[in-house]
């Protein structure tokens, strides 16, 4: 078994117009900015992919990463907890002129809702945002006399994610906290991709130390020179 | 020919039907079996539910590490890419429809797909274990057993009479008589043993039987 | 901060009749049974804890462990999966004398009931049980065009648990198998007691590699020389 | 004395209660401001929300490693003891009531508990982050801010104005003149600058002042 692929470009096929990508990372640790960028030279060429929900906790930063997507216009809808940022001029500027949707969900049951995704929940009840604006529309109930409103899962067609081992089995590790959201994305996608710092043979990564299994990968694709977002912000690189 | 397939002909038959690299859970007991029929060049890696992906065949005796078993809590070993993780995260796995085959055992199956495989009733101790997760659990969940009780009465039936374990729940039925698929709540039947009339299946089948396409002759190697 | 007591006994403290206990393990692996023994003996010494519920996947084997603990008459209700073993003789003849009770649970709804509880759902929806006798009584609904059951989340006065690395704030590793539902039931329990083979200083688990973070661990207790469940059934030692 | 306590000194008191070894969750800016007044002796564990229990200071410019961020994406460093874990065990910390202490700013609190932090109304672009959770997360729930907004009108309010991030979830306000607890959906008055009288205090709080005993001095240290 061998889920590796020789390029970028193959990782990414078969994404198409219209889809829900989940993609890992909380602010700069775990984004796949490779990925990302090629999926937007794709778009470039060809004019696809586009009119994609997009899945993280924020909307971008700068002109990299989701950012530059949104810039490039490929994005209809984003699903996040907190569309702001060092400099959240990309999707401010479309949010605001009606050019983009926003389904604002609170950090934890975004978690939670990808977490159910991915382990076949349909719905949980959290007591987060009861009585707020943000549960409107919601089922409520009381459980043991406090109350909770339900929330759905949350499921995707493409997860794109960035490793730091990557076993040929799609068995993954992270480093530090660049794991955050990718372990359940990859569970929750229809189609896992995944760039890796570095790809091993199986039995390389002790068993007790991985943290995605590989049932939940479908693709590996080794950047080992990946870059990571904050530096290439503070660097003042633009993508758009 | 013999005039029924053994248990290990059965699983040697539904092992033939596993894609190579698939994800399988086999149930305890005779669906373990399968596992040693894959047919050269194939390999599917192997998920029990207390916590292994990519286990393998059991250590030699005296060799046994007890923090290291199967579902069945038979002591396994690990092929190189195994993966250890909690109870919530296997049966993610499972619940979630990340494994693409399961194999179970049956007391009855209905031709609407109902499966009951936990309970023969209100006596004595009734245990569940990781049955009714299962059978949510993979793209293709399969039944390997006997085509009749051992009082020769059909277990595969128009309505299961025993406590359900799944509703709607199984595919393919591989018993040692035929291979038989479940489609819109009817059996289809796909192959029988060569030696076998269709009338004389049918007899020792609870509910009818359905021909749609050519019946292959079901064959195995003797084991 | 250290979370080390002396001794079992110290582990063990505030115990009490009618409590509900988590205790890991899936068969032998992960059994803690220097703590199920000592607490054995507390009760042989002072007649408590006793009235206890116990929740762990099966209902103990042959005459050590929880099969002990049942023999001792310690324990009014099992909540598990399978109490079913190669010697069940302890949990059935109580069962069938109507001495003890059962509360049947399917293996991945028992383990995401105690998740459930260490996070905070209060419910959830599963397919699992969908239709048959276990789902009876329980609240239904439709999700997507499928129907599923409403299950409610599990938590426990304490939890028993055995790792192999605990550091003196509580992070714990756990030995191949052994893991099973023991970081679930850490989460669950207000009074988590470890049993690890072996404390090490803070630091010294790699903090990429712990399963189970500190807080949710308040006792921990040295047993370097622990027994493990199978050997000593094998071994056909009896505690009743 | 000063007429106000500055924003450093209302993170000194808030500190004062932490007790030590407790679970610590701080909010993003003004909160974080907690963490360094932990009074000799105490050592608080800090959770935060992107999976991080057991953090540490930021380091120097120049050292930052940016896959070892806090919620506020600054970077941090690790204490012996700390671990690593993904997004959804974070919140069930979180959710799952395992947090001794969270400390978050406000806009508005009332005195039935209820909290508004994340939106100042439909204007602009909205984020919620992970407060909402927050206030569902600890066994205390206190707010850190100053007593009246910039425009001198009254943050503790008899109900909030503007949207609610969670309903009935703070117990204790550290601020610029004040400790106040919430207790049976009332503001109950702890402690107060000594320069200050009640009359004063209750003419910038937008609900009933409740006695309940002493009132201690509220001093804080010139930082």
């Amino acid at each position: 078994m061998d889920k590796t692929v020789p390029d970028l470009a193959a990782a990414l096929a078969d994404i198409a117009d219209g889809m829900t990508l989940m993609i890992g990372g909380f602010g700069g640790a775990g984004a796949p900015i490779e990925l990302i960028h090629a999926l937007i030279d794709r778009f470039r060429a060809t004019g696809g992919p586009t009119n994609l929900t997009i899945v993280n906790n924020n909307a971008g930063n700068g002109r990299i990463g989701i950012a530059a997507m949104i810039d490039a216009g490929m994005v209809a809808k984003m699903i996040c907890s907190f569309p702001r940022s060092a400099d959240p001029r990309a999707f401010t500027e479309k949010y605001l002129a009606g050019q983009i949707e926003l389904e604002l969900v609170p950090q934890g049951t975004l978690a939670e809702r990808i977490r159910a995704g991915g382990a076949g929940i349909p719905a949980f009840y959290t007591p987060t945002s009861y009585g707020t604006d943000l549960a409107k529309g919601k089922p409520e109930a009381e459980f043991d006399g406090r109350m909770y409103v339900q929330e759905r899962w949350l499921k995707a067609d493409v997860a794109l994610i960035k490793a730091e081992l990557a076993d040929r089995q799609g068995n993954l590790t992270y480093r530090k906290a660049a794991r955050n959201f990718s372990p359940l994305m990859a569970a929750a996608a229809g189609l896992t991709v995944v760039q890796a710092m570095r790809v091993v043979e199986p039995g390389a990564i002790d068993p007790e130390q991985v943290i995605t299994p590989g049932l939940f990968v479908n693709r590996i694709v080794e950047i080992a020179d990946a870059q990571q977002e904050e530096a290439l912000m503070r660097a003042g690189v633009a993508y758009s | 020919m013999s005039n029924k397939l053994s248990n290990a002909q059965i699983a040697w038959r539904a092992a033939q039907d596993i894609e190579n690299e698939a994800y399988v859970n086999l149930g305890i007991g005779f669906p373990e079996m399968v596992a040693k029929f894959q047919p050269p060049g194939r390999q599917a890696i192997f998920h029990t539910e207390n916590g292994i992906l990519n286990f393998g065949e059991s250590p030699p005796e005296g060799e046994e590490d007890w923090d290291l078993i199967n579902a069945g809590k038979k002591a396994v070993t690990l092929k190189p890419g195994a993966a250890f993780f909690h109870h919530a995260d296997s049966f993610a796995m499972v619940r979630g429809g990340h494994l693409d085959v399961a194999i179970l055992g049956a007391y009855e199956v209905a031709e609407n797909g109902d499966l009951a495989n936990w309970s023969t009733g209100p006596k004595g101790v009734p245990a569940v274990g990781g049955a009714m997760d299962l059978v949510h659990g993979a793209k293709r969940v399969a039944v390997i057993t006997d085509h009749v009780t051992k009082h020769g009465q059909p277990k595969l039936v128009k309505r299961c009479s025993l406590p359900l374990t799944g509703v709607g729940c199984v595919t393919r039925i591989y018993t040692s008589l035929a291979v038989i698929d479940i489609v819109d709540q009817r059996f289809v039947l796909r192959e029988k043993l060569a030696g076998l009339s269709l009338e004389e299946l049918q007899a020792v089948t609870g509910a009818e039987l359905v021909i749609a396409g050519d019946i292959a002759d079901l064959v195995a190697p003797e084991i």
